[in-house]
């Protein structure tokens, strides 16, 4: 449990500060901001990483178990990540939920649903259907949720008159921190 | 949540009984009446006469100089000493314009033609009338009251609201003016529901003001019109806002950026009411208007009927000066009134009171400290604001973040100001960031209207050329049918 | 005419309550009082203690992390914010556990939790409870060390002045003691080490350190911190939504799961009379800088902490919740903000 | 050997599939962005930026064709909001487009010299100035986009920048 919610924390991490420092990475427009983005990542995320998990969970199950090609566990998710992102990618596209622009969307989620699903898939080998399922959709909703309080915590931090030498990804590890400090609570709340 | 209601404000020391103890009386003439010409919302007066010339008191000396603009009378008989730029209070202090009438004291009175009863006369008359009495909004925004009643004309049904919620703390002149001239109130209702056709009135009064409703019932049951009627509100600050008393009495609430008319509602206070009256029935323009004069820095705390363009030295003068004491001079009330630097300046038709302030008025404020988001601010925030995160975008004057939590819609009132722990100078920090907002609307605006034009010329020379090239070949097939 | 006598302009409102932070946390000190008598009443003067260590050592923290940022000192020192977090974390901590325990705590909380993300009023986590689970994180054995309450039944080894003040700062117990003889687990902690091994609740609840409602002495000094929660309604410096939206919370999850099995979980008045719960809803939770700000986001920011506080104290490896619960509630304050912005008047939904 | 060489190409190729179909941008794509920047435009249609217009500088931006720093009317503001938008690094305008007005500029007429030759009227691109045919013409304050492209055109020099009234 913990070490779940510390990847999630890791991602959420490296999410939110790829979104502050690298505009050109940003899928949105203008008045979306850092927490417009995350908020599209986290939609985003609802919808991939289940996905994802599943698509990894039957290819492992009924193309690599039975050819006995577990070791190609990890690129072959990766290539999932790869089919499921740019999927999404155009059907938000429709929807208008974001702009037709740069390439760094795929690439944040790429990151994102890669760390996340390989480390759910690691985590669920020999897992029944429905655990994987039900686990994938709860780490889903834990790191949109993550992300977004993430983003909004980050946003908010960014007027306060923080000491200079802690501006920025500095003071973004010590929220991190905190935050990992926080979910210590939940250890031992499910026996690994 | 969605459901329409006043929320916010304060419950505030009222402290206005200290002005309302002794009853109304005139003002004694000044011997110089300032009158700038910009002291109504709108376009600056014109004046119709030149230094030198002899006025009569009640005749006309400034013409409205746009649509939004007001009419200007002279207070006074006497020579129109010069027409110079003196101090303002309206401009705290900076020299604007004005009309300088040497008052001889003679009193000559102008004489208007003699008029027809006001139910004789069109709704359009009646307007026009009324825009030829100078008169404006008494309230304190002095938007001219033709201006006002016309534009609400596009929107049908309309329903007249009279404010007499008088909200803020010191002020009282509209309470004076309730308990004693609520007949002229009335009347002047009974005008306005004519000249806008209007059916329905209510009169809206604080329910801290036994005898100011009295009075208002009395004069109501005197005049016989169903259609006005008596509401009382609770007396928590701002109830008298014009937005919040529209919720308070109609129950819905003026859209944002909207005007009360969108609400099918023309908001006028009840000094103006009074003021209609005054020059449709005894064809008397606006040239006084009753004023507060309180505080702890003034001897006599009391109303005034005040002649515009009285000094405000010859009025706290007239009050019996200033005591010891007195530390600030301010015109409005205590939440909202400004701070003017000196008295030597005129009362304007927005003048409702004059605080001759000391220390035992002052809450002095202790030194500022950081937000510690406690958001008694937002609770008490009559617009439904977070001053907390307005402040917080306003430090670091992110104007998207200011629009998206709605500077626009504040109203300044004060409320926030007032229950900060903190002690920041909220209200100051919205006004002084709202010029910069505003600007970026008007910008935005104005590129769009300037987008829509610019399409609409390009689609017209298009019109025209495709037009040319139709004609073109129109003639040239003519002179080949002609030539074959 | 004379010349226009000047006056001094300022803006308006001229007028403003009389108010200020100094006096908001005087007043939240205030409060706390009755809670701090009756913990020294059944615990002992450790509590005395800890206050004095941590209230200094927050104040030369404080005073350093000012003089390094350049900010005036007297107005942030006398503004009580600081002494109310070194207060808090002293309650939370054993009343003999040793000085560098509170020190470094308090010192954890103001420089890391308060004055690295901007000082007072831009903390997003509340720095008495950040400084309280880096404790309980690296020192845990440390924080159970808790007392037996000074009530009949217990025969608890009354320490002097002297003798506290020696173990606390040596770290070991008088000549005469092992820590053994003088320390005896929290209801809490005791009810959970019961119920790993296998008891009943109404096993556990035979042991001497219960009451009828929950932990002996414990009930007495959470109706203190009722009181001193309820004067603090009154006084309208802190908003009912915070607490009771966390012990409603807390209180129908121990319903529903103690109505399911009462033989595995504890009733719901155990849960709000021990532990932190009490101090938790009223001072601790409702930390204005750390908290939701609209009404509506008080209510979820509450209850999100009474179930965690719940969660953590049941199933995880910790015996209380409370400093978790709130860490973890802190983080999502801003995304709760965000989504519970009021309507603004005149603005369609 | 077989079986995971074609697992991985047949992954592959979905995967490059999809980022095929993720590239290509539909038309309605494109106008939708070129609207989105259009908006960010001080709509003066001056052609400062060497394009016609702002849409016009709005499609090249969203062709890649253009830099964010060539609308000097828009000023700085508009520099930054456009780098937000399209993800590029913020930097100021360019000078070479032209000098950024500390205030906003409008266009006036000195009436006594001008002689009606209505060319400015045809290069207003905002129907800024009216005016007929051997009459003397105006510009209209509210409405001048101060985007100088009247002034070139006319015959007399009549036509000069001032700060637009408040």
């Amino acid at each position: 449990m913990v070490a779940l919610l510390m990847v999630l924390l890791s991602s959420v991490l490296v999410t939110t500060v790829v979104l502050a420092h690298m505009p050109q990475w940003r899928p949105f427009v203008a008045p979306t901001d850092i927490f417009g983005g995350a908020r599209i990542i986290a939609i985003v995320c609802l919808v991939a990483v289940p996905v994802v998990a599943l698509l990894g969970w039957l290819l492992a199950r009924f193309v690599l178990a039975p050819w006995h090609l577990e070791y190609l566990r990890t690129p072959a998710l990766v290539a999932i990540v790869l089919i499921v992102v740019p999927l999404l990618d155009v059907a938000l596209r429709h929807r208008h939920a974001i702009l037709p622009q740069q390439p760094g969307f795929a690439l944040v989620m790429s990151t994102n649903t890669a760390l996340l699903g390989i480390a759910l898939i690691t985590d669920l080998r020999g897992a029944t259907f429905g655990v994987a399922i039900l686990v994938a959709v709860g780490g889903a909703v834990a790191l949109a949720l993550l992300l977004l309080a993430f983003a909004a915590l980050y946003e908010r931090l960014q007027h306060a008159d923080v000491p200079v030498v802690f501006r920025e990804a500095p003071l973004a590890l010590v929220t991190a921190g905190i935050m990992a400090l926080a979910f210590m609570g939940f250890s031992g709340l499910i026996q690994e | 949540m969605a459901k329409p209601g006043v929320r916010g404000g304060l419950r505030l020391d009222a402290h206005k009984e200290r002005s309302t103890a002794q009853a109304l009386r005139a003002a004694s003439p000044a011997k110089t009446l300032v009158l700038p010409l910009d002291q109504h919302a709108g376009a600056p007066a014109v004046p119709l006469i030149k230094p030198g010339e002899r006025v009569l008191c009640g005749q006309p000396i400034a013409e409205p100089g746009g649509t939004v603009s007001a009419w200007l009378h002279s207070p006074a008989s006497g020579t129109i000493a010069a027409i110079e730029p003196r101090p303002a209070p309206h401009r705290l202090g900076a020299p604007s314009l004005s009309i300088v009438v040497a008052n001889d004291g003679r009193d000559e009175r102008h004489a208007e033609s003699a008029r027809a009863a006001f139910d004789q006369l069109s709704p359009e008359q009646l307007r026009e009338l009324i825009a030829r009495g100078g008169i404006v909004g008494l309230g304190g925004a002095v938007f001219p009251t033709a201006a006002k009643l016309n534009s609400a004309l596009r929107v049908q049904d309309l329903r007249l609201l009279i404010n007499g919620a008088e909200c803020e703390p010191y002020i009282s002149c509209d309470d004076m003016l309730m308990r004693e001239r609520a007949r002229d109130i009335v009347f002047g209702a009974r005008v306005l529901l004519h000249a806008l056709t209007a059916q329905s009135c209510v009169v809206a009064i604080e329910d801290d003001t036994p005898q100011a409703a009295a009075a208002l019932e009395a004069a109501i049951a005197d005049a016989h019109d169903g259609r006005i009627q008596l509401r009382r509100v609770a007396s928590i600050y701002p109830a008298g806002g014009e937005r919040q008393l529209i919720t308070a009495i109609f129950d819905v609430e003026v859209p944002s950026g909207a005007l009360p008319a969108d609400v099918n509602t023309v908001c006028l206070n009840v000094g103006t009411a009074a003021a209609v009256a005054h020059w449709i029935r005894d064809a008397q323009p606006l040239t006084s208007r009753i004023v507060t004069v309180t505080g702890d820095g003034v001897l006599e705390q009391r109303n005034l009927d005040v002649p515009l363009g009285t000094p405000l030295a010859a009025l706290i003068y007239d009050c019996g000066g200033y005591t010891s004491r007195m530390s600030r001079l301010i015109m409005g009330g205590s939440m909202m009134g400004q701070s003017l630097p000196h008295d030597d300046m005129p009362v304007i038709k927005a003048t409702n009171c004059i605080i001759a302030a000391s220390a035992l008025d002052l809450q002095p404020r202790a030194a500022e400290m950081p937000c510690i988001r406690c958001g008694n601010c937002s609770e008490v925030c009559p617009a439904v604001l977070l001053p907390q995160q307005l402040h917080w975008y306003a430090a670091a004057r992110d104007l998207d973040a200011l629009e998206m939590y709605g500077l626009a819609d504040c109203i300044e009132c004060g409320c926030c100001d007032y229950v900060c722990p903190s002690q920041i100078p909220l209200a100051e920090c919205f006004r002084d960031m709202k010029p910069a907002l505003n600007e970026r609307l008007a910008a935005r605006s104005s590129a769009d209207a300037a987008r829509a034009r610019f399409e609409a010329r390009t689609a017209r020379l298009e019109r025209i050329e495709s037009e040319q090239l139709a004609a073109l070949a129109k003639k040239r097939q003519e002179l080949t049918k002609k030539s074959s | 005419m004379t010349a226009p006598l000047p006056f001094a302009t300022a803006p308006a409102p001229h007028v403003v309550a009389p108010s200020s932070v100094g006096r908001v946390m005087r007043q939240v000190l205030y409060a706390l009082v009755p809670t701090v008598a009756l913990h020294v009443v059944f615990f002992g003067p450790g509590l005395l203690i800890q206050i004095v260590l941590g209230v200094v050592t927050a104040l030369a923290a404080e005073a350093a992390a000012l003089r390094l940022r350049g900010k005036p000192l007297p107005p942030f020192l006398l503004d009580g914010s600081a002494i109310i977090t070194a207060v808090l974390l002293a309650l939370c901590l054993p009343p003999l556990a040793p000085w560098w325990l509170v020190v470094s705590g308090v010192a954890f909380a103001i420089l890391l939790a308060k004055h690295l993300f901007g000082g007072l009023g831009a903390n997003p986590f509340n720095p008495a409870m950040v400084g309280y689970a880096v404790l309980l994180v690296s020192f845990p054995a440390r924080l159970l060390q808790w007392l037996p309450p000074n009530v009949a039944g217990f025969e608890p080894a009354a320490l002097s002045f002297g003798e506290t003040l020696t173990t606390i700062f040596t770290g070991m117990p008088p000549a005469r003691f092992t820590w053994d003889a003088i320390t005896s687990p929290t209801p809490l902690d005791a009810l959970r080490t019961d119920l790993a091994l296998g008891m009943t609740m109404g096993e556990a609840h035979a042991n001497a350190l219960f009451s009828a409602f929950g932990g002996r002495g414990w009930e007495w000094i959470n109706l203190a911190t009722l009181a001193g929660g309820g004067w603090l309604l009154a006084l309208r410096i802190i908003r009912w939504q915070i607490p009771v939206a966390m012990l409603t919370a807390l209180f129908v999850c121990a319903s529903i799961m103690s109505a399911a099995d009462p033989g595995e979980y504890a009733g719901p008045l155990f849960h709000l009379t021990s532990g932190a719960s009490l101090l938790g809803a009223f001072f601790i939770a409702t930390d204005p800088v750390s908290a939701a700000t609209s009404g509506r986001g008080k209510l979820i920011y509450g209850a999100g902490i009474g179930v965690l506080t719940y969660v953590i104290r049941t199933w995880g490896g910790y015996p209380d919740g409370v400093a978790f619960a709130v860490l973890i509630m802190n983080l999502a304050v801003p995304l709760i903000d965000r989504y519970t912005i009021p309507r603004i008047y005149g603005h369609a939904r | 050997m077989l079986p995971a060489l074609l697992t991985m190409v047949a992954l592959a190729a979905a995967a490059g599939a999809a980022a095929a179909l993720a590239t290509r941008r539909s038309n309605e794509d494109k106008e939708r962005l070129i609207d989105e920047i259009d908006a960010l435009l001080p709509q003066t249609q001056c052609g400062r930026c060497t394009f016609s217009g702002c849409r016009p500088y709005a499609a090249a931006l969203a062709n890649g064709e253009a830099n964010i720093d060539q609308c000097p009317p828009g000023g700085n503001a508009t520099a930054t909001a456009l780098a937000k938008m399209l993800g590029h690094e913020p930097r100021p305008v360019d000078p070479r487009y032209g000098s950024v007005p500390a205030r906003p500029l409008v266009a006036w007429i000195d009436e006594s010299a001008c002689i009606g030759c209505v060319k400015c009227i045809q290069a207003c691109p905002v129907d800024a100035i009216v005016g007929a045919s051997r009459f003397m013409h105006t510009v209209i304050a509210a409405q001048c986009t101060g985007c100088e492209l009247c002034i070139p055109p006319c015959p007399v020099d009549c036509i000069v920048m001032r700060p637009a009234p408040a």
